[in-house]
């Protein structure tokens, strides 16, 4: 598995484009199938958009352009928080899990122990588990425990979750980096642990930061671990849009979900903007899809 | 890459002179992996200064020994000396030796001078010596211009010469070289030969260089060890070993090799396959009777008219013919199952028009003491 | 202190946090499927099999079905959806090509219960979408409360999931292997079937399973866009633990889901290690 | 996500499930356990006094107050007046078991009665409000607050049947009404198990909150059929209403004065109780034992009921409140459609409540529900 864009030639080049416009290849059919699957995905969210500022309180009818559940939203001092609370969640859950997953990634690729295996496989399980049972067994461990439900109980929660999805990412661009650039540093007089610091983690960068943007968005937009281990503090979001949804709803979820994405989007440019503004040189995208970097 | 010095640690010395000019020493190293021997009780001497050579195919156990010089690998039995110090079990960051790696290995967040600055920093040399050593280091690899530059902005070439600055900036007593200019194109590569020789002169480093390409050993060694198998086959200056191999294995491995099997008679002659009698100096120890394989360098062929008296002379027919611009390689069919491969020079006197054509009748022939036995 | 003993240590955070809040808790959920509720209502933990003998009664099995039924068909669709965009992004996305990917991205940073909402606005009798359609003199269509509503807000939630890891083993794949298949006269149809598809089997399998197993698990499309004939296994269990209070059925409930599940998990471990131990196979992994 | 390609072999698979079997062996020391550890009751049992001694979390179902009166209240009292929503009663009890520190919740009459005794909720005197002569007399010692000691009333709701009267016609006033055939397919069961299953039983003429397992069986039957015939079992009447998705729905009588407010076509949704039996529901207002600032919560309840919040409440849920203010403004809300209207006193008689005693009965219930959805 080389380092992508080192070797060989890749997919996707114009000239090749060109040379390739028959049959099957037949880009023109590929194009409008995918344009219509872009319309599939966008057309909802243009509804949650537009109704969001809808003037009248319809999820059917447009009547006219309003900020009024918007209004709604920020003078509602409880949903406010629930902002703040899914914000905070998702900030520490990503902090906490990356640096975690990340660690297990490392040691995964690196250490060959006799429980690296188990530590493999455990750290793919939650990949491929429903979010409900997870849900369910930090429910009853909580209980177990008579650990009150609270905050904390959610973080800890999607943590344990974000932990696999962090592992993945960076594992993958490890793995692709081989071990040469720690081996050049050691060799240079760094210690291990310098060599971690200085060096992998540098080189990791890219993937780190998408890692971290993926349990970002993830925790920012998970409702059933939430509604499992929320208890007598403010709850995020989703779990009041699912109160809220179950008994009618106002368009104040359509603005709660339109905030949420300017909230989401904000992050991602941030994340793009700002390893530039530190003066690194990677495309912005390219880290967040975990392509590539340096 | 005038005015560049980055002082020597030692006095250039001459070749393999050993005893105090010592630089490493292998005593009986084995390195095995699981039920795989890599490397299998090799001894080695490397005099200070020297341009040695670990030359082999792959699976040889070259790197492997390198990197056990480098202390990435701990040898299984034996011992390594450094400079007299045995340092078996010093880890790579307490160890006076560097690597260029094969992959280069540079720090891709870390600009060009941050790359050749990272050792220096490790071992808290001061800054502004820091900085001068840099400078240093960049103009000797003639990078002077590029110190601001991402390793990902640079060519493979640069790219190399970093690696070797970021290396030779710590003045270590042994530099290791794993492969450096493998992943280069051959022109660049030629000019990267003689510039890394050249260096090494300059700051009379002891170089360890891993390579599989035998020209490229050849050209820039002191000396070479040809390693199979784990083990060391021969070792000694390029003449020698070219010239003089010690074994089969050698003489196929270094450079185009004419191998005819044959059997040693009373006469002090070899009869070969085709029932040619052939007078070659005898190696000790061999007797009537015994199986040897014969070896002609195909330079050493004289082809047609150019065969004099004197010569061991024998004929065949022209099975293929390779022009190289500089000589052309002819193989030649001499029956019973025998080739030999001649290379006839592009001399003054001689043209390409002078074709030789598959099927074509040929006179080969050599001088006896170009022949070598071997067994 | 070894090599080995250094990088160990890498994985005793995340090793421990994953044994401590990840399998101790499935355990806890083993252990109570065993248990029983009491006179006040509260679980108990204890060994009975009435919940197993419940849980594989002809009533529930059906449900359990389904799931796998709607999460099939989930990722099958997913994989027709997801396979020739992210063909076309890795083939012919060009510079655009990471724009491509973050705007497939884009609309899962609505949160999915919105999402899902959405839809329903969309598709409702009196809907956008069926008002569209009234004015081009097409009567009323019911597509909410339906199986097919069900699967197409399963679909909207995890297709993602599919693209990103076919589009990741696209773009690892050597363009050049495709001009080589055309070079021994492969019609782009049998280029496609024997060289670019085996050679994306891992993205495809990795796709399949990310989107497959918590589709099973989903109670959310079900509950906003299913009909009474719906039902998931997720609502039931889900229903069992926050509704009908019946904390031991509902952890059987989950182990049972988890069985059907592990043979799917299991088979996709194993095709991993099949493929780490063929590794020309595994080039393309 | 690209890298979920574990090299896995059979024997590292099973030494993973190894260590979870040892886990499991550890987990046998569990039996008897309860998984919720018991709540810690204050010792005291004092009365509690309506002043201010902290912050309060209220745990209520989703958009079930006025925002703004939350607002006026922590502006006036300088405290902040924090909530949390439940989707279910049966949810509000599980995380209130499980020891939330919530100061105010909103129970129904049932599930008030149940938290009373198990000794969950704070005892206080209704007196010491300021304005519980509003209190509707209804409400005055009913049977899960003998003594006025813990609940006070914040909405009243009956259950009946939604329709449009512009695609069906001939409704009788009778839960038959669901099975209407204009609404075939276009009907809806709220995702209730009391209201479904009382549905079904007031129509064949049972109790309503009876337990006896074969009445139980044939209310199950009744449900599968109506289920046949239904679009969805849902609680989000409005929307289904709106939409057009439902043209008969099962539904709490606030609902449809949400209904009504949303659509141009008010005139078109109608609302009937039912001859069988019109269950009436009261959803109350009452301090948990786990509460960290009750005095401030039984401040908030008398906020609440003040005549003009009240009636500024109703204007914003479109659920009647039962007290002075509330019931005005309720009345003028649904002015165009008396059949909304329910005047509490009058149902005194005529109204039935859900009030599961034990347990068991509510396990049957829930098992008769589970058995009719995933049929």
């Amino acid at each position: 598995m080389s380092g992508a864009t080192a070797t060989g030639p890749r997919l996707g080049s114009r000239r090749r484009a060109r040379r390739d416009e028959e049959g099957f290849d037949k880009p023109r059919f590929l194009r409008v199938y995918s344009w219509l699957v872009y319309l599939y995905l966008f057309v909802p969210i243009a509804v949650v958009v537009l109704f969001s500022f809808n003037s009248v309180k319809s999820l059917q009818s447009f009547r006219g352009f309003s900020l009024q559940w918007y209004r709604d939203f920020l003078s509602d001092e409880t949903l406010r928080e629930s902002l703040f609370v899914s914000l905070s969640i998702a900030a520490i859950t990503m902090v906490i899990a990356t640096v975690i997953g990340t660690a297990l990634a490392i040691g995964l690729v690196r250490a060959r122990t006799r429980w690296s295996p188990a530590a493999n496989i455990l750290m793919l399980v939650p990949l491929v588990t429903p979010e409900i049972v997870a849900g369910i067994s930090a429910l009853l461990l909580f209980s177990q425990l008579g650990i009150q439900l609270s905050f904390w109980t959610i973080v800890i929660a999607h943590i344990t979750f974000s932990i696999s999805y962090v592992t993945v990412v960076v594992r993958g661009r490890l793995a692709s980096m081989g071990d040469e650039v720690e081996q050049a540093a050691m060799d240079l007089g760094a210690t291990r642990l310098q060599a971690v610091r200085l060096v992998l983690v540098p080189g990791l960068w890219p993937a780190i930061v998408a890692a971290g943007l993926l349990t970002f968005a993830l925790s920012f937009d998970d409702f059933v671990l939430s509604f499992f281990t929320t208890g007598e503090d403010v709850q995020p979001l989703p779990v009041r849009i699912w109160s809220a949804i179950r008994f009618g709803v106002s368009p104040t979820i359509n603005a709660i979900g339109t905030l949420m994405m300017v909230v989401s989007l904000t992050a991602i440019v941030a994340a793009v903007l700002l390893p530039r503004l530190f003066g690194r040189r990677e495309s912005g995208i390219k880290v967040l899809t975990g392509q590539e970097g340096g | 890459m005038e005015g560049a010095t980055v002082e020597p640690v030692e006095p250039a010395g001459g070749t393999g002179d050993g005893g105090d000019g010592e630089a490493i020493r292998l005593e009986s190293v084995t390195k095995r992996f699981g039920d795989f021997t890599a490397v299998d009780a090799i001894d080695l001497t490397i005099a200070k200064g020297e341009f040695f050579s670990l030359l082999g195919p792959s699976g040889c156990g070259k790197t492997t020994t390198l990197r056990m010089l480098a202390g990435f690998e701990v040898p299984t039995e034996g011992r390594i000396l450094l400079e007299g110090e045995p340092v078996e079990d010093v880890p790579p960051y307490e160890r006076n030796v560097n690597m260029v790696f094969q992959s280069y290995a540079l720090f891709g967040h870390l600009d060009v001078a941050g790359n050749v600055a990272f050792g220096l920093k490790r071992r808290k040399v001061p800054k502004d010596e820091i900085e001068r050593r840099v400078a240093d280091a960049l103009e000797l690899v003639s990078l002077g211009n590029r110190a601001k530059s991402r390793p990902s902005e640079l060519s493979g070439g640069q790219r190399q010469r970093v690696a070797l600055a970021r290396a030779l900036v710590n003045h270590p007593a042994v530099l290791l070289l794993d492969e450096p200019l493998g992943a280069l194109d051959l022109k660049l590569r030629r000019q990267m030969q003689v510039e890394l020789k050249q260096i090494q002169r300059e700051v009379g480093i002891t170089f360890v260089y891993v390579t599989h390409d035998q020209e490229e050993a050849l050209s820039m060694s002191d000396r070479i060890a040809v390693m199979s198998e784990g083990r060391v086959a021969q070792c000694g200056a390029p003449e020698d070993v070219y010239e003089h191999p010690t074994e089969e294995f050698v003489a196929g491995f270094i450079g185009i090799s004419n191998l005819l099997e044959g059997v040693v008679e009373g006469s002090g002659t070899v009869k070969v396959a085709t029932g040619d009698r052939i007078a070659a100096p005898l190696p000790e120890g061999c007797g009537p009777g015994d199986t040897v394989q014969l070896s002609v360098r195909p330079e050493k062929i004289a082809v047609d008219e150019d065969v004099e008296p004197g010569m061991v002379s024998m004929s065949g027919r022209v099975v293929s013919r390779v022009y190289h611009g500089v000589n052309t390689q002819i193989t030649v069919d001499l029956g019973h199952g025998a080739h030999l491969v001649a290379l006839e020079q592009q001399t003054y006197t001689a043209s390409a028009d002078d074709r030789w054509e598959e099927g074509m009748e040929i006179k080969l022939g050599w001088h006896p003491e170009n022949c070598l036995v071997l067994r | 202190m070894s090599e080995h003993g250094f990088w160990s240590r890498f994985l005793l955070p995340g090793g421990l946090w994953l044994f401590l809040l990840f399998v101790v808790p499935i355990c806890l959920v083993l252990a109570l499927s065993f248990g029983y509720t009491d006179d006040l209502g509260r679980a108990v933990y204890a060994f009975r099999l009435d919940n197993y003998a419940d849980a594989f009664d002809p009533l529930y099995i059906p449900v359990l079905l389904r799931s796998i039924g709607y999460a099939l068909a989930t990722a099958a669709i997913c994989l027709l959806l997801g396979y020739p965009i992210a063909y076309y992004i890795a083939r012919y996305g060009g510079r655009h090509k990471h724009l491509l990917i973050a705007m497939l991205v884009i609309p899962f940073f609505v949160n999915y219960l919105v999402r899902t909402y959405a839809w329903v606005a969309l598709l409702a009798d009196e809907g956008l979408l069926n008002s569209l359609l009234g004015d081009v003199g097409i009567s009323e269509i019911q597509f909410v409360n339906t199986p097919y509503a069900v699967i197409g807000g399963l679909v909207y939630g995890y297709l993602v999931f599919m693209i990103l890891p076919i589009y990741a083993s696209l773009e690892r794949m050597d363009g050049s292997l495709i001009e080589a298949g055309k070079d021994l006269f492969g019609t782009p149809a049998r280029v496609f079937l024997h060289v670019t598809l085996p050679q994306t089997k891992q993205g495809i399998l990795a796709g399949c399973v990310l989107v497959f197993l918590p589709a099973v698990g989903d109670f959310v499309a079900a509950q906003l866009l299913g009909g009474p004939d719906t039902y998931m296994v997720g609502n039931l269990i889900q229903e069992q633990f926050f509704t009908a209070s019946n904390w031991p059925f509902g952890s059987s409930l989950t182990v049972v889901m988890m069985l059907f599940l592990s043979i799917w998990m299991f088979g996709y471990l194993r095709s991993a290690a099949r493929e780490a131990r063929d590794p020309v196979a595994a080039e393309g992994a | 996500m690209s890298a979920l390609d574990p090299r896995l072999s059979r024997r590292q698979l099973l030494r993973a499930g190894a260590g979870g079997a040892l886990g499991l062996y550890g987990l046998g020391a569990l039996g008897g356990c309860t998984v919720s550890r018991p709540i810690e009751k204050p010792e005291s049992t004092a009365a509690v006094k309506p002043e201010i001694d902290g912050d309060i979390l209220l745990y209520n179902w989703a958009q079930y107050m006025d925002p703004d009166i939350k607002k006026r209240f922590s502006e006036k009292y300088g405290v902040a007046v924090n909530e949390v929503n439940f989707d279910n009663l049966e949810a509000m009890v599980t995380k209130l078991r499980a020891g939330g520190h919530y100061d105010l919740i909103w129970p129904s009459t049932e599930y008030a009665f149940r938290l009373q005794q198990e000794g969950l909720l704070h005892r206080f005197h209704r007196d010491s409000l300021a304005h519980a002569d509003g209190i509707s007399s209804f409400y005055d010692g009913g049977w899960w607050d003998p003594n006025n000691e813990y609940t006070i009333p914040y909405a009243y709701y009956t259950t009946g049947i939604a329709w449009r009267n512009d695609v069906v016609s001939g409704m009788a006033g009778s839960w038959n009404d669901l099975t209407n055939p204009d609404g075939a397919g276009k009907m809806f069961i709220l995702d209730d198990f009391q209201e479904a299953i009382g549905e079904a039983n007031l129509l064949n003429g049972w109790d309503l909150n009876t337990a006896d397992p074969n009445q139980l069986e044939v209310s199950k039957q009744t449900l599968l059929e109506q289920k046949e015939f239904a679009r969805g079992i849902s609680t989000n009447s409005v929307q289904n209403l709106v939409n057009g998705s439902a043209v008969i729905h099962q539904a709490w009588n606030g609902d449809i004065v949400n209904v009504r407010n949303q659509v141009d076509n008010p005139e078109d949704f109608s609302y009937e109780t039912c001859k069988e039996g019109v269950p009436v529901g009261s959803d109350l207002m009452c301090i948990p034992i786990t509460a960290r600032s009750p005095g401030t919560a039984l401040k908030f309840m008398d906020w609440i009921i003040e005549p003009d919040n009240a009636a500024q409440n109703v204007t914003w849920n479109g659920y009647p409140q039962p007290v002075e203010g509330g019931k005005q403004a309720f009345a003028g809300l649904v002015k165009d459609e008396p059949s909304i209207d329910v005047d509490i006193e009058e149902l005194g008689d005529g109204g039935m409540e859900y009030r599961l005693d034990n347990a068991e009965d509510r396990a049957l219930w829930n098992q008769v529900w589970t058995e009719v959805k995933a049929s």
